[in-house]
């Protein structure tokens, strides 16, 4: 065992341990628990740093554990492993951050709080650095169990009641996984993830059985990724804290759930075996209904967290849209997708908590002028909407551009009326609110200007959205720059289709 | 018909009244007397089992078997009727009521 | 029989060829004992009732016999049926007769009572044991020792089952029990009929 | 090899000293339970090192004398004895202080332990009916220990079941004996012939037992003897007792009954296996105490425990099903007694336990309820835990003989399950501001508990170690 197989282990533990001291620590402890946490994010972030590289130099990170006879537990990185660390990387030291200062004057328990966060980063890398299903399903799961915490950390009935849906949908979805991935092993007798999938010689005996797999997989980690009709408890779950909403929704659960498809098509099926047997039909009419069918419901709401919910439900969609439109290049607007989404979900959800917390606005319908007194939130704000709706040069434009002409070359034009279609609703239910928020005269009983010489709010609140706004902003106009999201997207899709 | 067949017999009659009984009576020393009777039948049944040695002695090993059934069988029935005596005192009935406030 | 170390098949089966078996037999008899005594504070049978003069006679009487009785099954069953276990049922008798006689126990019968009920299956683990670490294995006599280790080991389980049969009998702990503590000193002595033997 | 005579005797000597003299009980209890674990480590080691170990009593060969037998399986059941009543220990020390039943607790409670040594490590018919005796009598006095009613009328009914269940077994002992004229596992396996008589016996031992494991629909007696003992007596008795007479079941079956049996037979067992975790699971659900429901949970798990039946009959599987039968009965002991612990916790805290007035008490325990919490993962069978790995280990053997349709049985299970641990988490999570009334629970009793949860955590990721144990001198 060298350094390099112990890598994704340190990755994943920076996050755990810290996790479980946390747990321990007594609740006033506040010194602490900020040093924990912000020094495993940020040793984290430094240890991702050496993984990307290595992994761009073709470095093997991987870590092997036996959990059964004849069953590993795999840690391992390869191109798109990285990319999803990275974005979680990145995501909870900001979203940390913004924790520490949105929960401040919390009457729940921080400890709590804290040490299911810090697991909950921990499965979701869990998850990205998986190397077979048996490994994913295991922290597949553990993100379930250490979300429920902080879904319903609040503890009002509102709460347990998302709580109660969100562990209806999430464990029906884990029993079907787990059944196709139990199924799977007794069919094939393997389940560890390869480039280019591993089913094809398989065909002949087992297509109906593969078939059959591949649904009850699918719709299990459909659940995650909010794919209509499965995506009821997402909007529920908006009743958690803004943090847990920013990171829930633009990293950790739907993009496990994404996550585990794009890893399902590509690594266990392979992407031309999957098309050979007919499953990707049926994956891209559920993801283009979910993108038409989320952004009209986002239109009709007038509480902000429910709207960014709902076009969470539709965005994420883009992604299995992405895998299942088989080409190179849809596939790298899907992958890019990943990253791009989550980066401008979480400023939207950075800045929303910023207006609860700093104003008490929760609704749309309260945000007149609110640019005025806020405006660096605004600011931020409007760039994660732009490019949601995907207005050049943000990062949402380049995915959507991925997506569309990869439609084209595969010979789905089918594919640009959706995203025509998608974008007009995102614009639709977008640019209302940035609007009112500029140009409309300020109704509410704030002071119209914030007071000369002081932020906004608190800074450990102001500063990630406007950090992750401004990498969204840079995803998009640095498209082609080395390590950008959408190069490591290619990288990605040259490994998967190579022959 | 042998006199050890009739006692392996008479064993499992025993048994079968014992077990009867536990079943349709519900005061508490009345199971407890049906438990000994069903536990005499099975006695019987073993000590019937020793006359299958062919010489003069019977075979030892259910005879003790017997014996140590027996002490047990005393020990159960002691802590069953101390028992039942408590349940009497607590609750004015020697009787287990059928579905108990849970 | 001879490598057993008693002539009567039964006992060299009981307390030999399966000794084992019998070893936790005895610890079932003090569990139950035990279990007699957490499920129920304070004795059943016993009263506060003055014993009755016609009562105290027979006991007078019968009780040396019933001790006679005892040792001699006790020491019968090395060579015929008999043994430990009918001894300890014989001297229970007595027990039990002391106690439905509404004759208390005093208070030193009551502090080595519980070492009385201890004593047959702690010498009985002893002397396991202490084969064990001669010969190699649980329970494995030395063949000419083995007729005494069985006797005393007999001896001890007759102490232990006449008392735990009595206490059985009575439902619960004397040491409870009311009359215990204020008219020990008139009582007999209950161990001494054991220790006796 | 001695070990197995000391490992037995050692609680039993304790049991004894404990009673006798009374002012030392706690620190003798304790150093057993210290040194127990310890001398079952050490037989493990000999174990995985020369393969199963036969010991002859007195030094006399079968048939005459009774054969200790310890293998892989034996002493994977002694560990998680040991594991168990080991933490219990501490927790129950805690438990009962200043409490009058703490005197007859101690050696209740070395007898209880006694009583499960020997019984895994007997290779007697017989000696094992002595031992289940010793075993059924030790739990009932425990159960009765509480002395309210409802626990005295739960301990007569279970006493009452367990003694029928050992006469039911003792028959078919005395059946077995006048047919083979031996006692002993290991002779009968080689002796047995197809007959009527091996089937009667089977019958009756297997009634005897099914009823003292709590089988659907002979469950009726556990729920409340398990819910109305004091927590360190239910912990063990889900745990560890319940398995126990699982464990004789198993190793009859495997030893002596399987050829004989019909197959049939095994596919009774597996229904009324599911029968027990669709009932136990739903009645799980509307239980309305903390206690009851974890009784109830473990009528449902004990449902798992016999779908080993079905699954093992399945010809390529057979091995992958016993392992997993097994390994459902490990962890299953480690994340019931953390679950118990912690609900008696609960109790001990708040003087109930009724869900319904259990709000936001994660935050009043959080350790405890962690504890309750990772146990329930074990118990559902999320990944990573030992509950898990049984689970997959029967989804294996199942699709590996296309038998789907036990599969989906076992998910149904395991949503249940979720089901009724979220009832109550829901209700635990939620946050009240009222103050209540509150007795602090000593550290102890908390960690304790957690300490099981994490060791059913544990099993999760030890499988290959575990298994290789559990095959050491080839149970199976």
């Amino acid at each position: 065992m060298t350094f390099d197989n112990w890598l994704p282990l340190l990755i994943l533990l920076t996050s755990l341990l810290p996790g479980i001291v946390i747990f321990v620590l007594p609740e006033e402890r506040v010194r602490w628990r900020t040093t924990l946490n912000m020094g495993g994010a940020i040793l984290k972030l430094g240890l991702i740093g050496i993984m990307i590289w290595g992994v761009r130099h073709e470095h093997v990170y991987d870590f092997r554990m036996p959990i059964l006879p004849n069953i590993e537990l795999v840690l391992n990185a390869d191109a798109m492993s990285v990319m999803m660390t990275a974005l979680s990387g990145v995501l909870w030291f900001l979203t940390t951050l913004y924790a520490i200062a949105y929960l401040e004057t919390s009457p729940q328990s921080r400890s709590r709080f804290f040490g299911f966060f810090s697991l909950c980063v921990s499965s979701t890398v869990g998850i990205a650095l998986a190397g077979n299903l048996i490994t994913f399903i295991m922290f597949y799961e553990m993100l379930t169990l250490t979300t429920y915490p902080l879904v319903v950390f609040r503890g009002t009935p509102e709460s347990m009641r998302a709580g109660r849906i969100y562990i209806a949908y999430t464990f029906g979805g884990g029993a079907a996984f787990l059944i196709g991935v139990a199924w799977l092993k007794a069919l094939v007798g393997s389940v560890a993830f390869t480039e280019g999938g591993m089913l094809a010689p398989y065909v002949g005996a087992y297509a109906t059985q593969l078939r059959f797999i591949f649904f009850l997989m699918i719709s299990g980690l459909g659940v995650k990724a909010a794919l209509v009709p499965l995506h009821g408890w997402l909007p529920k779950a908006m009743v958690a804290p803004a943090p847990v909403s920013a990171l829930l929704h633009a990293v950790a659960v739907v993009k496990a759930g994404a996550f585990g498809i794009v890893r399902v098509v590509y690594d266990v099926y392979g992407i031309e075996f999957s098309g050979e047997l007919g499953l990707l039909q049926p994956l891209t009419a559920a993801a283009a209904f979910t993108i038409i069918y989320g952004s009209v419901r986002a239109l009709f709401q007038d509480e902000l967290k429910k709207r960014l919910a709902f076009s969470t439900v539709s965005q994420v969609s883009y992604i299995a849209l992405g895998v299942g439109i088989l080409g190179p290049i849809a596939t790298i607007g899907g992958i890019v997708h990943l990253v791009n989404q989550g980066l401008m979900k979480i400023t939207l959800f950075f800045c929303a908590g910023n207006f609860a917390e700093t104003l008490g606005v929760h609704h749309i319908s309260h945000m007149n002028g609110i640019g005025r007194r806020m405006p660096w939130t605004m600011a931020a704000f409007t760039l994660g909407s732009l490019g949601m709706i995907g207005v050049p040069p943000m990062a949402g434009f380049i995915s959507k551009w991925y997506l569309g002409t990869g439609g084209l070359t595969a010979g789905k034009p089918w594919v640009i009326a959706i995203l025509v279609a998608s974008s007009l609703l995102n614009a639709a239910y977008f640019l209302p609110i940035i609007y009112r928020a500029w140009f409309r005269e300020p109704a509410g009983s704030w002071s119209a200007r914030p007071s000369i010489g002081a932020l906004e709010t608190h800074w450990m609140l102001l500063f990630p959205p406007l950090i992750t706004a401004l990498l969204a902003l840079l995803a998009g106009l640095l498209a082609d720059a080395p390590f950008s999201p959408l190069e490591w997207a290619r990288l990605i899709t040259a490994r998967e289709y190579r022959p | 018909m042998t006199i050890s067949l009739l006692y392996a017999l008479v064993g499992v009659v025993l048994l079968g009244i014992g077990l009867y009984s536990l079943i349709i009576y519900s005061h508490l020393v009345k199971k407890i007397l049906a438990l000994n009777v069903a536990g005499s039948g099975v006695f019987l049944f073993l000590v019937a089992t020793a006359n299958q040695t062919s010489g003069p002695v019977p075979d030892p090993v259910p005879h003790a078997m017997v014996l140590t059934g027996i002490v047990v069988a005393v020990s159960a029935t002691a802590l069953a009727l101390a028992l039942a005596c408590r349940i009497h005192q607590v609750t004015g009935t020697a009787r287990l009521t059928e579905n108990e406030p849970e | 029989m001879a490598i057993s170390g008693v002539e009567n098949p039964v006992t060299a089966v009981l307390l030999n060829f399966r000794g084992y078996d019998t070893l936790l037999e005895i610890g079932v008899l003090l569990l139950a004992a035990l279990g007699v005594f957490s499920a129920v504070p304070s004795p059943v049978i016993l009263s506060k009732s003055t014993p009755s003069p016609i009562l105290i006679l027979l006991l007078r009487l019968l009780l040396p016999f019933i001790v006679l009785a005892g040792g001699y099954i006790l020491w019968i069953g090395k060579y015929a049926p008999g043994g430990a276990f009918q001894a300890g049922a014989i001297l229970a008798a007595g027990g039990i007769l002391l106690s439905t006689a509404a004759v208390p126990f005093n208070r030193f019968a009551t502090k080595t009572m519980s070492i009385a009920m201890g004593i047959g299956l702690l010498t009985f683990i002893v002397v396991a044991l202490a084969t064990m670490m001669v010969r190699g294995n649980f329970l494995q006599y030395p063949v000419a020792q083995a007729g005494t280790l069985i006797l005393v080991i007999e001896a001890a389980a007759t102490i232990s089952i006449a008392i735990i049969l009595t206490i059985l009998f009575i439902g619960g702990n004397p040491e409870e029990s009311p009359t215990a503590k204020d008219e020990g000193d008139k009582a007999f002595i209950i161990e001494r009929d054991n220790t006796t033997k | 090899m001695t070990l197995p005579a000391w490992i037995v005797s050692l609680p039993l000597l304790a049991a004894v000293f404990t009673f006798v003299f009374p002012r030392i009980r706690i620190w003798a209890g304790i150093f057993t339970a210290i040194i127990t674990p310890l001398m079952v480590v050490f037989l493990g080691r000999e174990i995985l090192a020369h393969g199963a170990i036969q010991m002859q009593v007195g030094g006399w060969q079968t048939p005459l004398g009774i054969q200790l037998y310890a293998d892989g399986l034996s002493v994977a059941m002694l560990g998680i004895t040991a594991i168990v009543i080991g933490c219990i220990t501490f927790y129950a020390r805690c438990y009962f202080t200043g409490d009058v039943s703490s005197r007859y607790f101690w050696p209740l409670w070395m007898f209880l332990w006694s009583a499960l040594n020997a019984l895994f490590l007997s290779g007697d018919i017989f000696n094992l009916y002595v031992t289940l005796e010793l075993l059924g009598l030790s739990a009932v006095a425990l159960v009765a220990l509480s002395q309210t009613a409802d626990a005295l009328s739960a301990a007569m009914r279970y006493l009452l079941v367990s003694l029928t269940g050992s006469l039911s077994y003792l028959m078919g002992v005395a059946l077995l004996y006048a047919a083979n004229g031996t006692l002993s596992i290991k002779l009968l396996a080689t002796t047995g012939a197809a007959s009527p008589s091996i089937a009667t016996a089977f019958a009756l031992m297997a009634a005897g037992l099914i009823m003292k494991s709590a089988l659907f629909p002979m469950h009726f007696w556990l729920p409340p003897a398990h819910a109305n003992a004091p927590a360190p007596v239910s912990a063990v008795l889900s745990a560890l007792v319940v398995k126990a007479s699982f464990y004789i079941l198993m190793r009859l079956w495997l030893v002596i009954f399987e050829p004989f049996i019909n197959p049939s037979t095994a596919q009774l067992m597996g229904v009324l296996g599911a029968g027990a975790i669709i009932w136990g699971s739903v009645q799980a659900l509307v239980a309305e105490r903390l206690k009851l429901l974890v009784a109830y949970s473990t009528v449902a798990q004990i449902g798992y425990l016999f779908l080993i039946f079905p699954l093992s009959s399945i010809t390529q599987s057979n091995h992958t099903a016993w392992q997993g039968g097994f390994y459902f009965v490990l962890s299953h002991a480690c994340a019931k007694s953390a679950v118990f612990l912690a609900a008696g916790s609960v109790i001990y805290s708040f003087g109930h336990d009724r869900i319904k007035e259990l709000h936001g008490i994660v935050r009043r325990m959080p350790v405890s309820m962690f504890a309750f919490a990772l146990a329930s993962v074990s118990l559902i069978g999320l990944p990573p835990s030992g509950g898990f790995i049984a689970k997959w280990l029967y989804l294996n053997a199942a699709l590996t003989g296309g038998h789907w349709w036990w599969c989906v049985l076992i998910i149904i299970g395991s949503l249940l399950a979720t089901a009724y641990v979220f009832r109550f988490f829901s209700r635990a999570f939620s946050y009240s501001p009222e103050v209540v009334e509150e007795r602090p629970v000593p550290w102890i009793m908390e960690w304790t508990a957690l300490g099981l949860a994490l060791c059913a955590l544990i099993l999760g990721f030890i499988a290959p170690a575990v298994t290789t144990l559990l095959d050491a001198g080839n149970p199976f």
